[in-house]
């Protein structure tokens, strides 16, 4: 069974029935439904967009937020709005991605960790306890400056900046697991070790690694923005909210508009996955399980 | 019992330092090309090459070069920088006081400040201030630094023009970074803070400390604060690392000096001496802090104390 | 009868620490065990906490490895037995474990709990499974109406039934009850004892019961092994046996009556176990024992028998 | 000494506790027996003035203590009881202390804030009182950290705290369920000579009918969130008029030496959220018939005790 099939079987009874709950508050409703908006645009965009994002108008360059450019221009005189709502496909899709990839990777080499324990275990958690230490950004960072600027290796740097998080979640959920009564039960029911580990403890587990998984979903957003900005994420002519930015700040002072509304997206679909997130954390009630992983 | 502690906890240091500088030496073997040329400038001659490949023994087998390096890095020698042409240790010399200036204060602002609000809002327990709170905390966890930074330019240098849009020159160029490292700070030793005085609060001891008739303000100070102390205290410790290394963005966007801003140059003029030069002592911030947190833990707690020596 | 068990000179010896910074502790949490459990029999062991009852309930099962000794299942050398062959035996030696709360994956219905050993184990049951679950939870005294129930959904004695329902499915033979009551309400406690009074009658159920309670041993066991710091220390061949070990007996006069008309005056026995860690030579009691001599200090008193009635004593009552 | 009349406590909407009376002297031991949610840990709370740190309130009732009425009291005043005239031993000796302070200073700040001691006067005082509760070496204990102690070691410390500033009633919320039977057996025997050579009214919380008989001269049998029976320990423990305590008493396994076979009380404990109406024990009680479920029942006196059951008078004619 891969991951992606069991977090899906993951969504038993028990986990939709959490999910509908995380909906249930005022402020899951709002943060949910907008996030599913997001989504929407991202993939609607080209439909959606009043403008082709790239088409440059250097007579109508700086144009203040009005009629026809809701959200004014950029230098090259391209539509702001426009670019921010490709942008939305950029940045969701490189987070996503990135973020998907971290969680297979930190689940597998976390529940590994966990489950067979000595000096693998060790040699795992001594590495992941140090890159844990170090900013995401500066991780990031080495990673992108060795392999090169561009998505591809964005999105690889998103991955590693978060592996040493989903690793240590995992592997707390499984350390804590392996003590439970239920697990030594079946065990002396005469269970494989394969049982035990694909139908108690990794559905267990993994609860808690989708729930930090979706809200660093919002941290990847913001880590795909930075690098962005730095000019080493999205390459030109592709709109990504951070490389947006970058752009943008030589213009700070003429045209504003241009840095403030991709960071208004950003910030504002992040706030939304954290609420949301929480919703869900409150709903699944593993708030405990979170602690100190 | 703390010395043989802090001495035990030093012993712990050395492999992970040795692994970690490996991390870094190995830097320049993992880029694409040849290592030789990734430290060389572009253009140089023959002999120029020579003399390199002499200076760090690059013609031997690699343990024998990371000897040469590390031993060089101990003696402060850091080679030269490539695209700067000047010895990498002046350049991190004359970064470093920057780096330490905006991060200590920076750190300071955000552990008092963010620890009072976190004391407030688990002592107070007021619905309007606790929605407030948990926006501020929200914000300040999720807004990100280089906007934050841009953001703040925009208001208070070009609108208002009470401080310098960029540059290193006297305290007010100071006051804009230090409050955008400070947000995300405060934010997140608040949330801690907060918690941990919560969690503390739950304890089984706490009610038999109300039982022998101490007063809440007493109990709050004297015992519940330790407590709460022990998980701040380890945040504090990784935010050393945090400050000094996630400083980059801001120095970045205020056109500050410091190590961040020269990583982030090398990185973008592939200059690996000066590169590996920032890493390192990043690094070397990093470990500081976690030991600092760790000896401070332990210094409070005698149950850690015991447990690692 | 025949012996369904017999254990013999069981030990197993944990080792901590031992990092680079620390001294390697040993303890010898179940040191040199040997009993015989015939079929059909209740064998009670009791004992405070770190005497190693619980470990002893695993090492039996094998879900720990013993360091040495033998354990014979039906006649069969059980450490013998590769991993395969332990898996398939387990159905016919089952446990039923102290803590209810989390004795049950809290991602399961009591059906797929209580359906879990079939699967495990490949069985297919004579029946349709909704019918065998309905009959296995009807057995334990459980509503099956209740099936669809998750374990929140329940209270801890209802937990427990099922976690009984678990172990019986498969028909086992042998049953080792862990402190099966140990974290439940008194009044439930019973209805637990009970229950497990009627299904060994009803299943012919040969049971191995570790508590920290004597008088509930006493009810509800034929024979009684008491455990001091890993040993057996005394094994009474019936619940009526009068104390022969000090240990035994100041065990039995901490454990009072309820019956205000048989108060006794307590003359505590001073002090507490002792870390089982590095333990010194002699007899782990001599510290605490009102009768120790010299001797004991030095030598370790065999558990030695007469009549029966096994004592490892240099001084016994 | 210490009087508790008709007591309430609610939590928001809940009432987890109604009702509940009963009195204690100098020189005796009430127990209040109850199983898990039965009330009895929150009565204790009650009497300390602590509901308000579990974010509970007393409704209704009297806590009469030396006079005053302790409901009243305002949480100034309430301090200088706590710990000074009404001792508390908690359950759990594992977590009821600071772990990151020492023993002295722990025990010492009962006598520098009741008895106005300095710090030497306190350590003083802590020693003798770590002396008489026949803990070895005092002054060395005073130097430990709790974790270096073990589990009835560290119930004496608690115990010692209660006792520093000599208090007049000493409540005791399961003293001993953490503890080994051995252990249990020593701490029982020290609060009985407590209560006899200081002259203390001792509160037992326990859920060990055999505790109670061993130690108390009263007892209140909770159920629910309610008193169900009180009186003195012979008579309930020779003729129990309410079928909960009757059962209870059938829950105890006493060996061989009697033949009833255990088995236990039909149902399971009720908690807050589901107290039934009417008698709370009327879904597991056996004699229960239609009036149970719908009137709660009041106290039928007979002597020194009473049961609160319909059936009160004709109960105690088929004893369990």
């Amino acid at each position: 069974m891969n991951v992606s099939q069991m977090a899906i079987r993951s969504l038993d009874a028990f986990a939709r029935m959490s999910i509908g709950r995380a909906f249930a508050s005022g402020i899951g409703i709002v943060a949910g439904g907008f996030l599913i908006l997001l989504v929407l645009v991202a993939i609607f965009a080209p439909w959606i967009a009043p403008f082709d994002y790239a088409a440059q108008n250097l007579l109508n360059a700086n144009a203040s937020p009005g009629w026809p450019h809701l959200l004014g221009t950029d230098e090259f005189g391209r539509d702001v709005l426009s670019r921010v709502i490709f942008g939305a496909r950029t940045s969701l899709s490189v987070s996503a991605t990135a973020i998907a990839i971290s969680m297979a990777a930190g689940m597998t080499l976390g529940a590994a960790a966990g489950y067979f324990g000595g000096v693998f275990e060790r040699a795992v958690m001594t590495v992941v306890d140090l890159t844990w230490s170090f900013p995401d950004i500066l991780i990031a960072l080495i990673f992108v400056a060795i392999i090169g600027p561009g998505l591809t290796s964005t999105t690889f740097a998103i991955a590693i900046a978060y592996l040493a998080q989903f690793t240590r979640l995992t592997r707390a959920q499984i350390v804590r697991l392996k003590r439970e009564t239920f697990i030594e039960a079946t065990i002396n029911l005469g269970a494989k070790p394969s049982h035990i580990l694909l139908r108690h403890l990794m559905p267990n587990a993994i609860a808690p690694v989708i729930v930090v998984g979706m809200l660093a979903i919002g941290d990847g957003i913001v880590l795909e923005a930075t690098l962005g900005f730095f000019g080493l994420g999205a390459q030109p002519p592709t709109p990504s909210w951070g490389a947006m930015m970058s752009s943008g700040t030589a213009q700070l002072f003429l045209s504003p508009w241009v840095i403030i509304f991709p960071g208004v997206a950003v910030a504002v679909t992040v706030i939304a996955v954290n609420l949301f997130g929480d919703e869900l954390i409150r709903a699944l009630d593993i708030r405990d399980r979170l602690r100190g992983a | 019992m703390i010395l043989r502690y802090t001495f035990m906890r030093l012993l712990m240091l050395i492999p992970v330092s040795f692994s970690i500088s490996v991390v870094i030496f190995m830097i320049v073997y993992l880029l694409p090309g040849d290592p030789i040329d990734n430290l060389l400038r572009v253009g140089s001659s023959a002999e120029d090459r020579a003399e390199l490949v002499a200076r760090y023994g690059l013609d031997r087998n690699l343990i024998v070069q990371y000897f040469v390096w590390i031993g060089n890095m101990f003696r402060g020698e850091f080679g030269e920088a490539i695209v700067l042409r000047r010895p990498v240790a002046d350049l991190v010399a004359q970064n470093l006081p920057y780096s330490l200036t905006l991060g200590g204060l920076a750190f300071l602002f955000s552990s008092t400040v963010g620890m009072a609000l976190g004391t407030i809002s688990a002592v107070v327990r007021h619905p309007v201030l606790d929605r407030f709170m948990r926006g501020f905390i929200l914000l300040g966890s999720t807004v990100p630094g280089f906007w934050l930074a841009l953001l703040l330019i925009l208001f208070f240098s070009v609108n208002l023009g009470w401080f310098p849009v960029s540059g290193a020159g006297g305290w007010t160029s100071l006051v804009l970074p230090v409050l955008t490292i400070g947000f995300g700070g405060v934010a997140l030793v608040a949330r801690v803070t907060r918690v941990a005085l919560l969690d503390a609060q739950r304890e089984d001891f706490v009610t038999l400390l109300h039982a022998k008739g101490l007063s809440s303000g007493t109990i709050l100070l004297r015992h519940l604060m330790p407590h709460a102390l022990l998980p701040v205290v380890t945040i504090l410790a990784l935010r050393i690392g945090w400050i000094l290394g996630g400083a980059v963005t801001v120095e970045f966007v205020f056109g500050r000096p410091g190590l961040g801003s020269l990583l982030i140059r090398a990185l973008g003029q592939r200059d690996y001496p000066v590169v590996q030069a920032c890493l390192l002592m990043l690094a070397l911030a990093v470990m500081l802090g976690t030991l600092i947190g760790d000896v401070a833990q332990a210094s409070m707690d005698p149950r850690i104390r015991e447990k690692k020596t | 009868m025949p012996n369904l068990l017999e254990v013999r000179d069981l030990s197993k010896r944990f080792s901590s620490g031992g990092g680079p910074f620390r001294k390697a502790r040993s303890m010898h949490a179940v040191n040199g065990v040997s009993f015989d459990l015939p079929e059909g029999r209740v064998i009670g062991v009791v004992g405070e906490s770190g005497c190693g009852k619980s470990t002893l309930a695993r090492l039996i099962l094998r879900l720990i490895e013993p360091s040495s000794g033998a354990v014979a299942f039906d006649g069969d050398d059980l450490l013998a037995k590769t991993p395969a062959q332990m898996r398939k035996l387990r159905a016919r030696m089952q446990m039923v474990f102290q803590d209810p709360y989390s004795a049950i994956d809290p991602r399961y219905t009591l059906t797929r709990a209580v359906a879990e050993p079939f699967e495990v184990q490949g069985v297919k049951p004579a029946r349709p499974m909704a019918e065998e679950v309905a009959e296995l939870l009807e057995m334990v005294g459980l509503n099956p109406g209740l099936a669809s129930s998750y374990p929140h959904q329940i209270s801890g004695g209802q937990k427990q039934r099922v976690g009984i329902a678990r172990a019986l499915a498969l028909r086992p033979s042998l049953l080792v009850l862990d402190e099966p009551t140990a974290s439940l309400d008194v009044s439930v406690q019973a209805q637990i004892i009970g229950l497990l009074e009627d299904l060994r009658t009803e299943l012919g159920l040969t049971y191995l019961f570790i508590s920290h309670d004597l008088s509930l041993v006493k009810y509800f066991c034929d024979e009684i092994l008491v455990m001091y710091l890993g040993r057996v220390v005394e094994a009474l061949p019936d619940t009526a046996a009068p104390a022969r070990h000090p240990y035994t007996r100041t065990l039995m006069e901490s454990t009072f009556e309820p019956d205000p008309k048989k108060r006794r005056l307590i003359a505590p026995l001073e002090g507490e176990v002792p870390s089982p860690f590095d333990l010194p030579p002699g007899c782990a009691f001599a510290d605490r024992c009102p009768q120790a001599s010299a001797l004991c200090r030095t030598e370790t008193p065999a558990l030695s028998s007469e009549t029966g009635h096994a004592v490892a004593c240099h001084h016994p009552l | 000494m210490l009087s508790v009349r008709d007591l309430g406590v609610a939590f928001g909407a809940v009432e987890p506790l109604s009702g509940v009376s009963f009195s204690v002297d100098k020189g005796e031991t009430i127990g209040i027996v109850g199983e898990s949610g039965s009330g009895k840990s929150l009565t204790a709370m009650s009497v300390m003035g602590l509901l308000p740190l579990i974010g509970g309130r007393i409704t209704g009732g009297t806590i009469v203590f030396d006079g005053q009425d302790l409901t009243k009291l305002p949480e100034r005043a309430y301090r200088k009881l706590r710990g000074g005239k009404i001792g508390l031993i908690t359950q759990n000796p594992m977590t009821s202390l600071d772990p990151l302070k020492k023993i002295g200073p722990q025990v010492d700040d009962v006598a520098r804030l009741h008895l106005g001691m300095n710090a030497n006067e306190a350590r003083a005082r802590t020693e003798e009182i770590l002396g008489t509760l026949r803990i070895p070496e005092p002054a060395l204990i005073c130097d430990r950290y709790p974790h270096q102690m073990s589990g009835g070691m560290k119930q004496r410390i608690v115990i010692a705290m209660a006792l520093a500033a000599d208090p007049d009633v000493l409540i005791a919320d399961e003293p001993t369920t953490a503890l080994d039977v051995t252990v249990q057996a020593q701490i029982i025997r020290l609060l009985d000579d407590l209560v006899k050579q200081r002259d203390l009214a001792l509160v037992l919380i326990t859920h060990d009918m055999s505790v109670v008989a061993q130690t108390c001269d009263k007892v209140v049998v909770m159920y629910a969130g309610r008193a169900v029976e009180y009186g003195p320990v012979e008579a309930i423990f020779d003729r129990p008029r309410h079928p909960y305590t009757q059962a209870l008493i059938a829950c105890i396994p006493r060996g061989l030496d009697d033949t009833a076979r255990l088995t236990g009380i039909e149902g399971t404990v009720p908690t807050v959220i589901n107290y039934p109406k009417g008698c709370p024990f009327h879904p597991r009680c056996p004699r229960a018939e239609a009036i149970c479920a719908t009137d709660p029942p009041t106290f039928s006196v007979e002597g020194d005790s009473a049961a609160a059951c319909h059936f009160a008078e004709v109960a105690h004619a088929q004893p369990a």
